[in-house]
């Protein structure tokens, strides 16, 4: 951009504001983004921010960028972004509003955009008054030999009658089905027995001990015994009410004998 | 007097009801037992804290009237910090203490407005932050404050994106001698002259972000540009 | 620092004394400075310590008469450490600077059932525990509860080895609500409570006479049990 364009664009500012905006120019790098630059060109209209003419401050802003590009000053695209915005607002409050348009008038950007350099600055000051408070560290201090408080951690365990019960259920439950699960070759069933009797019975002619029917593989282990001694004997039973077979017992816990009925 | 006190703690888990056992003990000695919790700590204790260290039955809290009036003009104050006491010496005889003073870490000019805007504005999004400093926030910057634990991320926002939010802490205000955020220098002046809203941008202004490639920044966009 | 000695020089009404230009504050406030310097230090401070941080002709021995007397029957005490001066807590209110934390746990299985083959059994030894069990009991579990009181020696029983039984104690009863050990429920009771679990494992074989108990039936008493 030529030099006298810069020229005419700054008609309204006085030689004071130029060499500010020539200082801030050097300073571009010290600036924390285009709202920080606005709001310290805001400064050269030496007003309440609240009555800044932000109309000003966009050509203000506007030869700022453009003296930054002359002197080849790579600005970050952020302030690019404002130069493009400021000199949309720019024509927007110079012309006569558009009644197609739609959006937000002039005015309204340009009272946000003052509002937003206003609130800026206000968050300036009041970061200036926090940190001019009375310090912990500066100022006062805290206690200089804070004693440790000791941790006493005390455990306390704790458990229902129902834990009690279900703990012992499961330990009993276990020993249950130890007989069932484990030793499951050892039952000799009551089809089994049966299976083994009917063909033998046909032999049996005289009173026989129950106890010789017993498969020979059962022989031994008592558990095993016990099991084919049921089985056999219900076995025996379901003979008899069959009518292929008849029972005795002379006395109890006397040996029980089984003969074929004819 | 000691056994009484101990014993009388004793029954604290003991007997639960409303009139323990043995009585809370006086009123004066509850405020020596506040007196020397708070001197043993550097860091603010809570009522809640130093009932759970004294005796049962006690009135940390009516205890800690007496104890604050009784300090006041001394050499050392008690001071609230949020929902905590301490003690702290009296900022004008910060010159005695040059030997105890602690070189704190030169905050940058982004920090301590972003430190500000936190506290003034809490609970803040970064995006708000942004916002209010027309300038993205380093990561640095917000690590820096976390790390100080003067900061802390607050409750999500529950807008699109649910982003994140910022507060400050009790080490804040510990630090800058501030009973709560509502003793912020200035706030009730910022509230009434309306710089504390968040003012939604009217359409077409430039966002934070603009040249870059921020995801938030464009959504929020969009969505604008669709209104 | 200079300043605030000027500045606090400058209450002198001019009555000069040889040692100094300006008067010395009154001792009111050399004893509140005296307070702020002892709060805040780490370690004992001397007379002549004080004295050098304090303004220019304070009489730090005298202030600290005041200051000690201050504290007299307070929460803390100003004591004298070898020729120095710190601020500690009052000896009868050491117990305050203990935190107890009480966390309750859920006994151990190993435990619960040791515990259980006890109360069901007692007197019990323990190759017995290990018996029911069909594991090793360890030395951890049976000293646990003998340390919460659940359990306590028995008499020793009169076989090989004299090995000791234990038994449940009266706070083991009172813990469980029970008048003795016989009003334990018994493992008829335990079943119909739906507290055996009558389902065999996967693969085992269905048990004999527990034909009519579906699968479902114990589901719905387990369920309807702890409800």
């Amino acid at each position: 951009m030529a030099e006298d364009d810069f020229e005419t664009e700054t008609t309204v500012t006085s030689v004071s504001d130029r060499m500010a905006a020539e200082a801030l120019i050097v300073d571009v790098d010290g600036f924390e983004g285009p709202l920080d630059a606005l709001l310290t060109l805001s400064r050269t209209q030496k007003v309440d921010l609240r009555k800044v003419s932000v109309l000003q401050l966009a050509q203000q802003y506007l030869a700022f960028v453009d003296r930054a590009k002359q002197l080849r000053i790579e600005l970050a695209a952020d302030y690019l972004v404002m130069a493009a915005w400021l000199a949309f607002l720019k024509s927007r409050l110079l012309l006569p509003p558009d009644p197609e348009e739609e959006g937000p008038s002039g005015e309204e950007l340009a009272a946000h955009l003052a509002f937003q350099l206003e609130r800026l600055q206000a968050m300036r000051e009041h970061a200036a008054r926090l940190m001019a408070r009375d310090q912990m560290g500066r100022d006062f201090f805290v206690r200089g030999v804070p004693e440790d408080v000791q941790r006493v951690k005390k455990v306390t365990y704790t458990a229902t009658l129902l834990d009690l019960m279900q703990g012992y259920a499961r330990i009993r439950t276990k020993d249950e089905f130890r007989p069932y699960v484990m030793d499951r070759d050892a039952v000799f069933t009551l089809e089994q027995a049966l299976e083994r009797m009917r063909p033998l019975i046909g032999f049996a002619g005289t009173w026989t001990d129950i106890s010789t029917y017993l498969p020979e593989e059962f022989a031994g282990d008592p558990a095993r015994i016990r099991s084919a001694t049921a089985s056999t004997f219900a076995a025996s039973l379901e003979l008899v009410k069959e009518g292929r077979a008849e029972i005795r017992q002379s006395e109890t816990f006397a040996p029980i004998e089984l003969r074929r009925k004819d | 007097m000691s056994e009484d006190i101990e014993n009388a703690g004793e029954t604290g888990d003991g007997s639960q009801t409303a009139e323990s056992l043995f009585e809370a003990p006086p009123i004066a000695e509850q405020e020596r037992m506040c007196e020397a919790i708070l001197f043993a700590s550097a860091e603010p204790v809570s009522i809640k804290e130093m009932e759970a260290r004294m005796p049962h039955g006690c009135d940390a809290a009516e205890a800690m009237v007496h104890l604050r009036k009784r300090y006041e003009g001394r050499g050392v104050r008690v001071v609230k910090v949020g929902d905590a006491w301490a003690i702290r010496t009296a900022p004008d005889l910060g010159f005695l203490m040059q030997k105890e003073t602690v070189e704190t870490r030169k905050l940058s000019r982004a920090a301590i407005e972003t430190l500000a805007i936190i506290a003034y504005h809490q609970p803040v999004t970064r995006a708000e932050i942004e916002e209010i400093r027309g300038v993205s926030v380093s990561r640095g910057t917000v690590d820096q404050l976390l790390e100080m634990e003067w900061i802390r991320f607050g409750r999500r926002r529950m807008t699109p994106g649910r982003p994140v939010t910022f507060v400050v802490t009790q080490e804040f205000l510990d630090h800058f001698g501030l009973e709560s955020a509502r003793d912020l220098p200035g706030l009730k002046e910022l509230r009434s002259a309306g710089l504390l809203e968040n003012r939604p941008p009217p359409g077409a202004m430039p966002q934070v972000g603009d040249g870059e490639d921020s995801e938030e920044d464009d959504e929020d966009q969009s969505e604008m540009f669709e209104e």
